[in-house]
């Protein structure tokens, strides 16, 4: 049993245990709130929801394994939004077709620049993508202000997004299992992936073992900058239109989500699996807080609380040295 | 010093509406034109604000403002209550006759307000409006919206019985506490016995769809729903969910007007209240015909405008060939605001 | 000796925040109407300090290698008691600036027990808080209201007779009473010790645990003196979360700006003051510089990229490239 | 022997899987130096964190001066008077010397902390310890590895301790600062403290020990008076074998006609390497010789294209080579094992697979993608050859010992199968079996056409290990040492650059 316990302790799956746990507690007491908590019907759009959230964080989770953040999460996922909405309307027709790839791109781009601030400007993540956060705002705005952009979704858009296919699976859903399968090679079976993991744990071992640090390190804010971009695509097409500050609400969530996943804060620790179950879990926390009928103040603290008492149960760190 | 508090009826009455009987009348001391107007914004990342900003660009330049002002300035200043004020402070510092103002918080004007009538400058808050009799200001009735929306669902739930979904706006603000009192009051009044569901939607059309989603999934059916923002989102999820249509009451948002009249065929009956961004072009009015020393209203009261099924018009009250997040209502006619719809957000339209 | 080389290099984060904002301040004056008095320098300086007091707050962390996402929601939620509790008698508002800022300190404390006891990363630790802190805040002022003490408020806000803004001088009061002292202490160096190497520190005997409540402690009585002064400039108490958000996120702006390094182990809170005067003073400059308003956030963006960037002038001077890794 | 100070009965150690102390005993003694000796992962490092608390143990017991005590915290050791100075640094980069030097227990005015005294303390420290030309102001992380173990001395020495344990704390200090060290702890010991002192270095404990224990998988098997056992007997204690040849025989000097694999000329950067001119044939070990941070560590880092606005020619196999980078020199086959291994040659928390396979990523994988099983072969075989000692490939390379840490960082580039080699401080922290292995080694690699630079501040590994020497003082070379002439004595005089060198 102890055996079991030691295993399971030094595992990288204990986070995805853990949380898998917590997920089903929740929809318990969830359900005893409204038994439908427990329907396929509100777990299969539960899942949709969270395909949006999951992109991001996929993302994200690069980023933070490398040992540094994304704040420019919330514009970038305007940014792919509105600027796949756009080019729908700038080109029309056929060519419509390359909108999603052009948002995906254009957030790609963000990424590009984010990472060459960061790699080769050396400038702190954390701030850096915070100004690139800034600028981009100020191109969307200057952008819907200015040109009176189309934002309609595309109903290629609308159909990936809130689409069923196959045994009823949200296409969300699938797009995002696309997204997480890549990346739970590309960082479990690439050179690639393996470099991430060593500028994560220290950037001046790596560049001395000679991997490209800085080429990786910007690499994965472009996929970064393309995730949000193309969760901002889904968004779209979810709402079917892209509008202003639409990725206000994924920044935190994205970041507790990695967090609860099981990856480690300043980099070069964590297992793709543990993002999906994170995901999962706050996506159901907020959806089963926002039906719970208790004023916003306990929603809130209710909020926090629970993401800091499931770290307390298996995120804790471990004692110094030793 | 400030504005001489004295009798009405004011100046034009017709646009500067009193609020209510018991609202007072200011009078400041003319100035000779032509003025310097600021407009001090806070937050300009949402379509409502960018709008808005265009039309009060739009109003300066119309041949009545232009020949009224010297110099008119706009600075955003993001969500921080202090930067907004520190902006205020420095428009009068810089000896600006007036300035027209959205408050990021309306309660925290008191300070300002001082400083601006001890140098006799004119300051009009506008749809954020202060809980304050001390200066001028213009709005729509949030508390009559709500009570509005209430009214017109009730009306259209025969059975006044049933499950009422409520969306809210964004915590902590004093509209959304109006608009949902407002609410609140019809609907629970005594002779209906309806049980409101409440989720918050921040305003947002991604966050109000998420949270009807939800709801719809947990509660299964509801007779009724009032949106205060957002209401876009919250049609498409009850349509995503293959939900009943049902009355709807939301904002005047053009995706929800055109989805409204789209879908009426399927029994999809709204009313659409909203707060228009022309409001910026009433305050500019108000404070130009202030500084030339007329009687003004304290509290200037700015219809609702207000579109109800059957009556959504194409062209008219709703644009299909604009954004969907374009706010549909941007004259007032009885003030002389005859700005177009396609003049602000379409000036070189060429795709939509 | 060559000891100043020494001080110098200790300092230089510190003063190359006073030479941007120095800078941009100069611009700022250079451009606007009104120019220098006495008035644009008190208005400047009430939406200057509350920043910088809130980037105080953030530095004690950072230095120690951690991050307080909370310092923006305990400054709202400071703001919000300040609005019920700061009113009435002068004895009745004192007692009420004491409750504020024990409240404050009580966040920062809780924060630290998470931290120390919970073993867990701070940056998600105030995470959480921060939400917690934003519900209590939402709580005791659903929607924006509240009056405070209007004879403090205005003696704050106001300037001296010399022309000074009292601001300012608060400011200096915090800087002197709060901030040198606890860098010149025990639990302050640790601190440094910790965000320099937390591994070395531990088997050197530092007191982490201690050092850890203390400074965390410190930040959220820092940040509770800045909703104390902003519910002085408001009048009111709001609990607006994109307020608690801008001031979080610019706090930590201002800790690089101020040549913090957000590494840990290196840097000053009054790096960190000129930091978000300067972050402050790219604010002002859309009121000095006649810009098309949609262009404005585009504007400010880069601006501030462009200061970020500032530091990495220093990658010119890099013979080693193994020091650009720490 | 007279009443110990400080016992440890029967303590054991576990992590996970991994016996780190088993049922160890160890007992030192006023005014005495007490070698603690055995191979690399034996438990001296574990023992010793145990009695600076900063491990605790599974069992056993902990007698100070008779007492029984536990240290929970190491802020309770070093206020029951044991100082420990940690095989890896336990120095703060950021903060200055003196700051370091009075971390603990600053002197304290008025509640805070009394600068200028401390800045006093923090000089006399040093000067104690022999290096009274360190600034006290001087940021840590702005001295080379030697001076750094120098203020570690200063800041133990600051703590006025009863108890004084060095784990290989002389390990990258050159001869010449090992001596004045040595005279320091002989001075300490008439003083009445207890000495714990670790080394590899069999010379170094001959010359300062008292007293010896042995300790082998994590016990103790021996304690005994120093010079009661030939080192032979010592090394077959610790090893379980004897060692009859340190270093491997040299071979004949190879025909001069073969072209170099690495050529220097004119090598300069920012004044801190001038002009230098070198060539290694394959098959060849050069040393690189002369007092510590003469610019030996610049020219590695210059090779090794870490260093911007280099001057001069570089060329392998004859080839003018562009080192635009770590990347870049690795492609062309250089491999550079660092001078420290915990920040520029491992990453710690990563398994020991990882580490190994880091910087052959691009051999072991096709078109990016990892090919898991030549991967795993190559890394087990590499495990093999080099006798890491570890539970599994799995486990962190945090969690070995110093030693064997060591062996990674050889490992992972050994897997590049490099042209040249530039080992700087190959075998600090290795026991004297594996050193012998290693040496073997890079001449094997030698013998198989590497041309090797070797970097030491240990006279006899150059004298035995390398076919020439060129010594370097202030960024020159200034003379080539090679064959007969290549002594201790010709290694010292022209390392100080004196005249008489020439003669
Ligand atoms: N934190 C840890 N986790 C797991 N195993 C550990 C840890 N620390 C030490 N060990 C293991 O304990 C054993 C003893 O290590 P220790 O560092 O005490 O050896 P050592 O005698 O000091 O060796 P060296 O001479 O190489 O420094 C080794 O097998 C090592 O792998
Ligand atoms: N992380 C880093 N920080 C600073 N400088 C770096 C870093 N990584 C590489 N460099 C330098 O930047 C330049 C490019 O080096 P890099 O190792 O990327 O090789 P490359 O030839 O450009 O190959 P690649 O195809 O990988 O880009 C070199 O001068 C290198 O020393
Ligand atoms: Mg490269
Ligand atoms: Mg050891």
């Amino acid at each position: 049993m102890t055996a079991i316990a030691l295993r399971l302790r030094g595992s990288r799956h204990l986070p995805v245990m853990a949380g898998a746990a917590c997920t089903v507690a929740l929809l318990l007491v969830g359900s005893l709130y409204s038994s439908n908590f427990l329907s396929p019907e509100y777990l299969l759009l539960q899942l949709q929801i969270a395909s949006f959230l999951g992109i991001i964080a996929t993302g994200a989770m690069l980023v933070i394994l490398l040992g540094g953040i994304d704040l420019s999460v919330p514009w970038a996922v305007t940014v792919g939004g509105m600027m796949s909405a756009a080019a729908a309307g700038w080109w029309g027709g056929a060519a419509a077709a390359f909108a999603i790839p052009f948002g995906i791109l254009c957030g790609a781009a963000l990424g590009l620049l984010n990472g060459i601030g960061v790699a080769y400007l050396r400038v702190p993540s954390m701030i850096f993508t915070l100004g690139i956060n800034a600028v981009a705002q100020g191109l969307i705005v200057v952008h819907t202000g200015g040109f009176a952009p189309q934002d309609r979704a595309t109903p290629a858009m609308h159909l990936i997004a809130t689409g069923r296919s196959l045994f009823g699976i949200p296409n969300a859903l699938l797009a995002w299992a696309a997204v997480g399968g890549a990346t739970l090679f590309l960082l479990h079976r690439t050179s690639f992936g393996r470099a991430v993991y060593a500028v994560g744990n220290r950037e001046r071992a790596a560049y001395l073992s000679g991997i490209a640090t800085r080429r990786v390190t910007l690499l994965c804010f472009v996929f970064a900058g393309a995730c949000s971009a193309a969760a901002g695509v889904l968004l779209t097409g979810y709402s079917t239109k892209a509008y202003q500050a639409m990725g206000d609400a994924y920044q935190l969530p994205a970041i507790a989500a990695v967090v609860l996943g099981g990856t480690h804060i300043l980099g070069g620790r964590g297992f793709y699996l543990g993002t999906v179950v994170g995901v999962v879990l706050i996506t159901l926390l907020q959806s089963i807080l926002s039906v719970m009928q208790i004023p916003e103040m306990g929603r809130q603290v209710a909020y926090g609380l629970v993401i800091i008492a499931m770290l307390l149960v298996y995120g804790r760190g471990r004692r110094h040295a030793g | 010093a400030g504005p001489a508090v004295v009798g009405g009826p004011g100046e034009n009455p017709s646009c500067f509406k009193p609020w209510d009987a018991s609202t007072k009348y200011f009078q400041w001391p003319a100035k000779k034109g032509p003025y310097r107007l600021a407009l001090a914004n806070g937050f300009v990342g949402n379509t409502w604000r960018i709008q808005m900003i265009k039309m009060a660009k739009a109003y300066a330049a119309t041949p009545e403002m232009a020949s009224q002002l010297k110099e008119f300035k706009i600075v955003s200043t993001g969500t921080d209550v202090a930067a907004q004020i520190a902006a205020i402070d420095n428009f009068i510092n810089s000896g600006y006759d007036a300035i027209v103002t959205i408050a990021v918080n309306p309660t925290a004007f008191a300070p300002v307000i001082k400083r601006a009538n001890a140098k006799g400058v004119v300051i009009v808050p506008f749809d954020n409006v202060l809980d304050s009799t001390e200066v001028m200001m213009v709005n729509e009735d949030q508390l009559a919206m709500g009570q509005q929306s209430g009214e017109w669902v009730v009306k259209n739930i025969p059975s006044k019985s049933g499950k009422l979904l409520e969306v809210r706006g964004v915590p902590g603000n004093s509209v959304d506490r109006d608009r949902h009192l407002g609410f609140r009051k019809v609907v629970e009044a005594p002779g209906s016995k309806f049980e409101v569901v409440e989720v918050v939607g921040n305003w947002d059309d991604g966050t109000a769809q998420k949270a009807v989603a939800d709801a719809v999934a947990v509660h299964k059916k509801f007779d009724g729903m009032f949106v205060q923002g957002g209401s876009t989102g919250a049609v498409r999820a009850l349509i995503d969910a293959k939900h009943k249509m049902i009355p709807v009451a939301g904002e005047a948002e053009n995706g929800f007007r055109k989805l409204c009249a789209e879908r009426a065929k399927d029994g999809l009956v709204c009313a659409s209240l909203g707060q228009s961004p022309g409001l910026v072009a009433i305050s500019m009015k108000a404070a130009v015909t202030a500084l030339q020393g007329k009687v003004m209203p304290q509290m200037i009261s700015v219809p609702i405008p207000t579109a109800t099924h059957p009556n959504f018009k194409s062209g008219e009250n709703y644009f299909p060939n604009l954004t969907d997040n374009f706010f549909t209502t941007t004259d007032f006619p009885p003030c002389g605001v005859t700005l177009k719809a396609t003049d602000i957000m379409a000036k070189d339209e060429k795709n939509n | 000796m060559n000891d100043w080389r020494y001080h110098l290099r200790e300092h230089r984060g510190t003063l190359g925040a006073v030479a941007l904002f120095v800078a941009l301040f100069a611009l700022y004056m250079a451009k606007h109407p009104a120019g220098w008095n006495r008035d644009v320098l008190t208005t400047a300086a009430n939406k200057g300090v509350l920043l910088a007091i809130v980037a105080m707050a953030q530095t004690l962390p950072v230095l120690m290698g951690g991050i307080d996402l909370s310092v923006g929601m305990v400054f709202v939620l400071a703001n919000c008691i300040a609005s019920h509790l700061v009113v009435g008698s002068a004895l009745h508002a004192g007692a009420g600036v004491l409750a504020v800022l024990a409240a404050g300190a009580a966040c920062g404390l809780v924060n630290g027990l998470v931290i120390v006891f919970g073993r867990l990363q701070p940056i998600i630790t105030t995470l959480a808080t921060g939400i917690i802190y934003f519900g209590l805040a939402l709580g005791l002022r659903p929607v924006p209201g509240g009056d405070v003490h209007a004879g403090l408020a205005d003696a704050l806000t106001g300037a001296l007779p010399g022309g000074v803004p009292a601001m300012l001088v608060v400011l200096l009061a915090v800087v002197l009473v709060v901030w040198v002292p606890y860098r010149r202490s025990v639990p302050g160096r640790a601190a440094l010790a910790m965000g320099s190497s937390e591994a070395a520190s531990y088997m050197s005997g530092v007191a982490m645990g201690r050092t850890t409540l203390v400074t965390y402690t410190l930040a959220g009585l820092l940040a509770a003196i800045g909703g104390l002064l902003l519910t002085f400039v408001t009048y009111s108490g709001e609990a607006s979360q994109a307020i608690g958000g801008v001031y979080t996120l610019n706090s930590i702006a201002a800790v690089v700006l101020g040549g913090t390094s957000l590494a840990g182990g290196f840097g000053s809170a009054v790096g960190s003051v000129f930091g978000a005067f300067a972050l402050r003073t790219i604010g002002d400059l859309l009121f000095v510089f006649d810009l098309e308003p949609l262009w404005q956030p585009l504007f400010q963006g880069v601006i501030l990229l462009a200061a970020v960037c500032f530091g990495s002038l220093r990658l010119l001077r890099v013979g080693n490239r193994l020091a650009l890794f720490r | 022997m007279s009443d110990p100070v400080l016992r440890l009965v029967e303590v054991s150690k576990r992590y996970g899987g991994v016996r780190a102390l088993e049922r160890a005993s160890f007992a030192c003694a006023a005014g005495r130096i007490h070698a603690l000796l055995g191979e690399n992962g034996a438990g001296k490092s574990t023992l010793i964190k145990v009695m600076a608390g900063v491990v605790q143990p599974d069992e056993g017991r902990l007698l100070l001066e008779g007492q029984e005590r536990r240290f929970a915290h190491p802020q309770e050791a070093v206020a029951a008077g044991i100082a420990c100075i940690f095989q890896e640094l336990s120095l703060l980069p950021d903060l200055s010397v003196a700051d370091n030097i009075c971390i603990t227990n600053p002197p304290r005015r008025f509640g805070l902390i009394d600068r200028k005294a401390q800045r006093r303390i923090a000089q006399a420290a040093l000067q104690r310890a022999g290096a009274g030309d360190i600034h006290p102001l001087a940021p840590v992380a702005s001295l080379p590895l030697s001076k750094r173990q120098l203020v570690e001395i200063a800041k133990a020495l600051a703590r006025a301790p009863k108890i004084l344990i060095l784990d290989e704390a002389t390990s990258a200090l050159p001869a010449a600062e090992v001596k004045r060290v040595f005279a320091l702890l002989r001075r300490l010991r008439d003083e009445g403290l207890a000495i714990v002192y670790i080394s590899h270095r069999m010379h170094e404990v001959t010359e300062l020990a008292d007293d010896c224990s042995v300790f082998r998988n994590g016990s103790q098997v021996a304690s005994f008076a120093a010079g009661t056992r030939t080192d032979a007997q010592v090394v077959e204690m610790m090893i379980g074998r004897d060692i009859a040849h340190a270093f491997p025989p040299k071979p004949a000097p190879a025909a001069a006609a073969a072209s170099p694999a690495l050529e220097v000329r004119g090598l300069s950067w920012a004044g801190r390497l001038h002009a230098v001119d070198l060539a290694v044939r394959p098959g060849e070990i050069v040393g690189l010789g002369g007092l510590d941070g003469q610019g030996q560590r610049e020219l590695f880092l210059a090779l090794f294209g870490v260093l911007r606005g280099v001057s001069g020619e570089v060329r392998v196999d004859g080839r003018p080579a562009r080192l635009a980078g770590p990347r870049a020199a690795k492609g062309l086959g250089i491999a550079l094992v660092p001078e420290d291994r915990k920040t520029d040659g491992l990453l710690l928390p990563m398994s020991v697979n990882d580490n190994l396979s880091l910087a052959a990523l691009d051999r072991l994988s096709r078109a990016g993608v990892l090919q898991l099983a030549d991967e795993g072969h190559a890394v087990a075989g590499m495990m093999r050859r080099l006798a890491i000692k570890a539970g599994s490939g799995e486990d962190a390379v945090g969690t070995l010992s110093g030693g064997n840490q060591q062996k990674v960082v050889i490992g992972k580039w050994l897997l590049n199968t490099p042209r040249v080699l530039l080992l700087n401080d190959l075998t600090r922290g290795i026991d004297v079996g594996t050193k012998q292995e290693i040496y073997a080694l890079v001449r094997t690699l030698a013998d198989e056409g590497a041309a090797v630079l070797l970097y030491s501040t240990d006279y006899a590994e150059l004298i035995g290990c390398c076919d020439r020497v060129a010594v370097f003082y202030d960024g020159r070379i200034v003379r080539w040492l090679e064959g007969a002439a290549l002594t201790e004595r010709a290694l010292v005089a022209s390392a100080l650059n004196l005249e008489e060198a020439t003669a």
